[in-house]
């Protein structure tokens, strides 16, 4: 196994693992982090995929996940606003259809 | 010997990802995050990435988890609710959900490894082409160069950010990390160590901007770091939530990004093409454009950290 | 450039049509005497470019625009014999209506709605009878449907509400129908123009695929028989009866169940052609559904107390005259069917105007309540008796003429059952008529209805409109025999249209 | 010369974005004005782009003069060209309705200009963009402009609707991004076209092409991933609503449709195509089914366009079909653009009911005052396009998918056109018949609170109107369309 291989493969099992908090856990902010970890796992794809043949480092995907990550704090913050005030008006951490 | 490392490097990073999914307490899964995305940095410069590190150590642990800790306060009950973890989820539905999620691995790991990369890629054709950008570092080149008008709509991602978290804004006072500690209540070493740390924030974030042609930095990493220096200061009081933007914030909120266009608007004049930069004036005019995103970067995560319309100096 | 104006007259007519819709709305309610003027000015301008059309194609002149909508598809009206017949019935009878409508309505709210839809069903009528290929009556026969809801639920009231929905699901069904049979139709032989005598590439199509023909023909005629209210699909039409009398009038004789009885003329005859309607055994089904319904609306009408219902149920009895015709088959009979389609016309008009001066003026809906009205509005009720003698085929009258002609048309087909259908309709229209000629003339008032307001017995814009339709249904009885009566037009249309049946 | 002209491409997207720039930069008084300059300049450089993809053919341009692969190009086609128009008339119509809408609202005006035309320019950047990484960056644009938009009322049900939206539309797009990541493995170029000649039919294609296709169909909302669309485009302002469902779902749609003909099409297999056609068809048939049960107007429109949306996909089975190929293809795309101005119509006249009334409440609407019935005439013509009946763009455009299925022998499809009209005339009626009732006994409910600008109540008619000019003739539209078609389709 080579080393992009191997975190090609991490990245694969942490999307894996953010999907399942998206479906499991209902908490606004929790949702938020499997976001996260789900951007995270898509970056670390692309940086594996880069690093594939000796020698080379492709730059491409290297903007791609510099732009993605510039992109995820945008759309984190704005998530969080929206969450606070959601949470302000509501008294509510999670949206009313994930109710038991 | 690397690979050993390697191996429980992601190891680490998937332990820490299922902690921040399963952990019971909100806190801890957040702290946890924080503390995947520097682990995060270490995988990336393994994989000879040393300026994606850089960005992810500042912008994805750091102001992320800034952000993240600052609403994890806004969002506790007065008397601590603890959240219930994936038990509250239907038996069947858990499995469900692991199931699906399984099959997405299975399906994304089969596919990403059973790729075969391709002789001829845009990367390969970026760095032969890199002597015709104007800079010497591939990824400011394919950044400000081959692909600028991706930055450009990232930048304008971040403002939109802003304008859209001033649309949901809260009421000053329940804004941002909430209310700053008075000055007299602050730790001694406070103070001083400020007036360290600021103006070297400011010289490292010009020395990366100046430096981000010809190796790792540019724009991103300096505008991170002033974002940090705004985190901080906004922490300590020093700067205080205003409410409204002034023209001053104003002009620096689109200034770069105004910039930005007009330079490569007049590339269809100048030069071959919208976006094209003249060739004498290639390095100087991306400094240029640099500077002004690095702004553009800093700003609004400064104001959504402090979710405000505006700042101002704390008067003394 | 006259030459270029004057082959553009059926778009003239039509643009004139939506243009006074157009005004109507934009004035709003409260300039009435500017919509009253745009109002005839409208109907007035389109009867004369509908006449000299009419004189054009006598003179053998021809009237086609055609423009493309869609790659392969044009939009495409002509003014053949055929379209002209229905065409100055609907132009003809529109501006009588619209005089009716506007003393009818007078100071009831929502006018400017109302006569902005009443223009545009006119339009889409005169697009039906003008419609040179399927796909154009398709989108006129729909464009009918929306135009005339508005009509229905005028009052506003939960009754029309309902009335409303009932019309809709019929005629929005209908039109289904109609959409998939035409889409099927042109993917399966692409566009052709009317062919008297039918589309060669149908004929072809149908040796081939003879199910699939049948199929697309069932849809077709399925589609336009709910507007010509053939049984089982009529329930629409008894229920739209809450509409005001103008738009009953509407309804029932110029727009509506026309445009359905002229779509089963225009599919069987000019689309498929009566033979291979024939062969592919649809004309038989056709013939005794329209016999039943001739039937059935009698019977039911005979129950009827509302006056404006038992004309309705007569509607749906009387109009199927019209398909009993083409699907007999035979030239003779044909024609009996195309001069009922104006004669229908003609009488039902007058009878739905006597109606509403009977609500308007006496503020009486039910046949009981009429005892004696004959001598209270005499005027009104004379029409009423000339066009219910008609209904029933009483020579000279112009329903004899047209029953007359079914007769002996289906005869010398050597089908004889159809004279029985004729003389028991007869004897059900006596059944149902006289007993309201009874009340009108020979029974004496047993209400106090409000005294005359001036000379006349009712409002002349009221008055006029049923005389001069009761005069119509007089003359073309009497005049029958006259080249440019409604008779000798569709005489003229199928000796030169359909030589071959 | 052609180097300026071929302009009118980039200046498509930066003239909105530093319009938003200006506006942001001088505040809520001096935007409305502003908007109105950029939204014409906008309108006139889309307008030079339509004309020289009309005489000359598709055109491409490529950003910093790099070509593809190593930059980014920018392309439009027939089809990019109809949206970029369709685009430019709704945009013109929000952008002179808000400007009424929003009058005398201080925060709320000035926090709408700049992220509506952002918006704008993030559209047109989608509609044109050949570039598969570069159409994510555009995405999360029109996302992060949408969602601010949708929570703009502030009160517990827009704020909900906003959040579910916002989560849906990450997933997506993050969805989307993993697709293209493992698009660029395994091709090394990001270009749309050279993805499609590249990357074969093969499993992890079949992968990419999934993740992609389960991201758009969510930005979409197609069925079963439409929930949010409902709740988010009904509490969004009336101007906002309009842009939302008459441009920013449909942006999901055109992307379906763009990236299985242009960059998966050896994917497009029968069961493939049926999958995604049925889905389409699910909505239709859903979407529809739950606007007859809404008692509000603007969810009745909403839950329309989860119906309107589904009819799009039903392209993708009749691709494969030679005989239903090229209608079905024309059908599609100018069902797009019908109900794109056929729903910006509605939505706008349903502000103007919300405006002076104050609610949007069926019930309420009985006996309506004759002062908002330009704004129920405008309703009612924009259905008839929804609905599919004559003269209207909405008909030629059901037309043609329904003469396609049939002629390819797909009657299934031609059903659920026809039923999915029915469907729409039983709910569009449904508010026709209530705008049309008599006031109950108790006197008048539907008296206006407030009186209505006329520009507020002639920009509905006139989206409406626009919906009949298209309905006489399709076709030099069609003749636009035929500009870089696939060959399958031309």
């Amino acid at each position: 196994m080579t080393q992009a291989g191997l975190y090609t493969l991490a990245a694969s099992a942490l999307a894996g693992i953010g999907v399942y908090g998206l479906l499991a856990r209902r908490h606004l902010l929790r949702r938020i982090l499997a976001v996260n970890l789900l951007g995270n796992a898509v970056f670390l794809l692309l940086v594996a995929f880069a690093r594939r043949q000796p020698g080379y480092v492709d730059p491409v995907p290297h903007a791609m996940v510099l732009t993605g990550i510039v992109v995820a704090v945008s759309a984190t913050a704005f998530a969080l606003a929206l969450a606070r005030r959601y949470y302000a008006e509501t008294g509510l951490d999670h949206l009313p259809e994930d109710e038991g | 010997m690397g690979l050993a490392f390697d191996l429980l490097l992601a190891g680490g990073l998937l332990g820490l990802a299922l902690q921040v999914v399963a952990s019971r307490g909100l806190f801890r899964s957040v702290v946890l995050f924080i503390a995947l995305g520097l682990l995060m940095a270490l995988a990336w410069a393994r994989l000879a990435a040393p300026d994606l590190a850089l960005a992810e150590a500042a912008i994805g642990a750091g102001l992320t988890g800034a952000l993240l800790l600052s609403a994890y306060r806004a969002l506790q009950p007065a008397e601590e609710a603890a959240d219930p973890g994936p038990a509250a989820l239907p038996r069947w539905g858990a499995l469900a959900a692991a199931v699906l999620s399984g099959a997405l691995v299975a399906a994304l790991g089969w596919a990403a490894l059973g790729l075969e990369a391709p002789a001829a890629s845009a990367g390969r054709e970026a760095l032969a082409r890199l002597g015709e950008s104007g800079v010497k570092s591939p990824l400011t080149g394919v950044l400000l160069g081959f692909r600028a008008i991706d930055t450009l709509a990232e930048v304008v991602v971040l403002l939109v950010a802003f304008l859209g978290a001033r649309v949901v804004a809260e009421p000053l006072q329940r804004a941002g990390p909430g209310p700053s500690a008075p000055g007299s209540g602050e730790p001694v070493l406070t103070a001083p160590l400020l007036r360290l740390v600021v103006p070297m924030g400011v010289i490292v974030a010009g020395y990366l901007l100046w430096s981000g042609g010809h190796q790792p930095g540019g724009a991103f990493q300096a505008g991170a770091v002033l974002a940090a220096l705004g985190v901080l200061l906004r922490l300590t009081g020093r700067l205080q939530p205003a409410a409204a933007t002034s023209p001053a914030e104003r002009l620096a909120l689109v200034g770069g990004i105004v910039l930005f266009s007009a330079i490569g608007l007049a590339g269809a004049g100048t030069a071959s093409a919208v976006l094209a930069y003249p060739e004498a004036w290639a390095y100087p005019l991306i400094l240029a454009i640099e500077t002004g995103l690095a702004v553009a970067i800093a700003l609004p995560l400064t104001l959504l950290f402090s979710g405000s319309a505006g700042l101002r100096w704390r008067e003394r | 450039m006259m030459a270029a104006a004057y082959g553009l007259l059926p778009l003239a007519a039509l643009l004139i049509a939506v243009a006074t819709a157009a005004i109507v709305f934009a004035l709003g309610d409260a300039r009435r005497r500017q919509r009253t003027f745009w109002n005839l000015f409208g109907a007035g301008a389109k009867l004369v470019l509908v006449l000299v059309m009419a004189y054009g194609v006598l003179q053998g002149d021809t009237f086609e625009v055609a423009w493309p909508v869609l790659p392969g598809i044009t939009l495409r009206l002509a003014a053949d014999r055929l379209a002209l017949l229905f065409a100055v019935l609907s132009a003809g009878l529109w501006l009588v209506t619209t005089v009716y409508a506007i003393a009818y309505l007078e100071g009831s709210g929502q006018r400017a709605r109302f006569f902005g839809f009443f223009s545009l069903c006119v339009a889409a009528t005169f697009g039906i009878a003008l419609a040179g290929n399927p796909f154009t009556f398709l989108c006129f026969y729909e464009l009918l449907t929306l135009a005339t809801y508005p009509l229905v639920v005028h009052r506003g009231h939960p009754a029309a509400l309902a009335a409303g929905r009932t019309y809709l699901i019929h005629t929005l069904g209908g039109g289904a129908a109609l959409l998939a049979g035409t889409a099927a139709l042109y993917a399966a032989v692409g566009e052709h123009p009317y062919t008297p005598g039918g589309m060669p590439a149908v004929a072809e199509w149908a040796a081939q695929a003879p199910a699939a023909a049948t199929a697309v023909l069932g849809l077709l005629l399925g589609g336009v028989a709910v507007k010509a209210a053939l049984f089982p699909l009529q329930g629409w039409l008894p229920a739209a009866m809450v509409a005001p009398a103008p738009v009953s009038a509407l309804l029932h004789a110029v727009a509506v169940v026309k445009a359905g009885a002229f779509g089963v003329v225009r599919i069987v005859e000019d689309v498929y052609g009566h033979a291979l309607a024939a062969e592919l055994h649809v004309t038989p089904v056709l013939s005794a559904l329209a016999a039943v319904t001739v039937v059935y609306g009698s019977v039911r009408a005979l129950a009827q107390v509302d006056l404006k219902r038992r004309l309705a149920f007569s509607t749906v009895s009387q109009v199927s005259f019209i398909t009993l015709g083409v699907a007999v088959g035979g030239q003779l009979a044909l024609v009996g069917g195309l001069a009922h389609l104006i004669h229908q016309g003609l009488m039902k008009v007058t009878l739905f105007f006597c109606a509403g001066n009977y609500a308007e003026t006496l503020g009486e809906h039910r046949i009981d309540a009429l005892d004696g009205a004959g001598r209270r509005m005499p005027a009104t009720s004379a029409a009423f008796t000339v066009a219910a003698l008609g209904m029933m085929g009483a020579p000279p009258l112009a329903g004899f003429i047209s029953k007359w002609y079914l007769g002996i048309g289906a005869l010398g087909q050597g089908q004889g059952w159809v004279v029985g259908v004729l003389v028991a309709s007869t004897l059900l229209n006596a059944a149902y008529f006289l007993p309201i000629l009874r009340r009108l003339w020979l029974l004496s008032a047993t209400r106090d209805w409000p005294a005359r307001a001036g000379r006349a017995e009712t409002h002349r814009g009221l008055l006029y409109p049923p005389l001069l339709t009761a005069a119509a249904v007089l003359l073309a009885g009497l005049l029958a025999a006259a080249p440019l009566s409604p008779l000798g037009w569709a005489v003229r249309i199928v000796e030169q249209g359909y030589p071959g049946l | 010369m052609a180097e300026l002209g071929a302009l009118s491409l980039p200046l498509a997207f930066f003239l909105p974005l530093l319009t938003a720039l200006a506006a942001f930069l001088l505040g809520a008084r001096q935007a409305p004005w502003l908007a109105g300059i950029g939204a014409l300049a906008t309108v006139a450089a889309v307008a030079d782009a339509v004309r020289r993809v009309a005489a000359h053919g598709p055109q491409a341009y490529h950003l910093g003069g790099w070509a593809p692969p190593l930059g980014v190009e920018l392309y439009a086609d027939g089809l990019a060209a109809l949206m970029l128009a369709m685009t430019a008339a709704v945009a013109l119509a929000v952008t002179a309705y808000a400007g009424a809408y929003l009058h005398g609202q201080g925060q709320a005006a000035e926090r709408f200009w700049p992220l509506w035309l952002v918006q704008w320019a993030a559209l047109n950047g989608t509609f044109l963009s050949a570039d598969l990484f570069n159409l994510y960056v555009m995405l999360e644009l029109v996302t992060l402009t949408a969602v601010p938009l949708v929570a703009m009322a502030g009160d517990r049900a827009s704020l909900g609707a906003a959040m579910r939206y916002l989560l849906l539309a990450l997933i997506a797009s993050l969805a989307y991004l993993l697709g293209v990541a493992l698009l660029y493995g395994g091709t090394g170029t990001l270009h749309l076209r050279e993805v499609g000649e590249l990357a074969g039919a093969g499993g992890p294609t079949a992968v990419a092409a999934a993740l992609v296709t389960a991201g758009l169909l969510l930005k979409a909302a197609i069925f079963p991933l439409h929930a949010w669309l409902a709740p988010a485009h009904s509490s969004a302002p009336a101007p906002a609503s309009a842009a939302l469902s008459a441009l920013v779902a449909q942006a999901g749609v055109y992307l379906v449709l763009r990236l299985w003909l242009w960059a998966f099409p050896a994917l497009l297999s029968p069961v493939v195509g049926w999958g995604l056609g049925g889905l389409g068809a699910a909505s239709v048939l859903y979407g529809s089914l739950q606007a007859l049960r809404q008692s509000r107007l603007k969810p009745v429109i909403a839950y329309s366009t989860v119906a309107q949306l589904g009819y799009p996909l039903l392209l993708l089975p009749l691709a494969a079909v030679p005989a239903a190929a090229s209608q079905a293809w024309q059908g599609a795309a100018y069902f797009i653009v019908a109900h794109g101005l056929a729903k910006a119509g509605a939505f706008l006249a349903a502000g103007n009911v919300y405006y002076s009334l104050g609610h949007d409440r069926l019930a309420g609407l009985r006996g309506l005052a004759p002062e908002l019935s330009a704004s129920v005439l405008a309703l009612g013509l924009a259905w008839v396009s929804l609905m599919g009946l004559p003269p209207t763009a909405g008909f030629l455009a059901k037309w043609q998918l329904l003469s396609g299925a049939l002629a390819g022998g797909q009657w299934p499809w031609a059903v659920v056109v026809v039923l999915g009209g029915l469907l729409a005339a039983g709910y569009g009626f449904r508010v026709l018949a209530t705008a049309h009732a008599a006031a109950p006994p108790g006197g008048p409910v539907g008296r206006p609170a407030r009186r209505l600008p006329w520009r507020m109540a002639a920009t509905p008619l006139l989206l409406a109107l626009a919906v009949y000019l298209l309905g006489v003739s399709a076709v030099p539209a069609l003749r636009l369309l035929g500009q870089g078609a696939p060959e399958a389709l031309g």
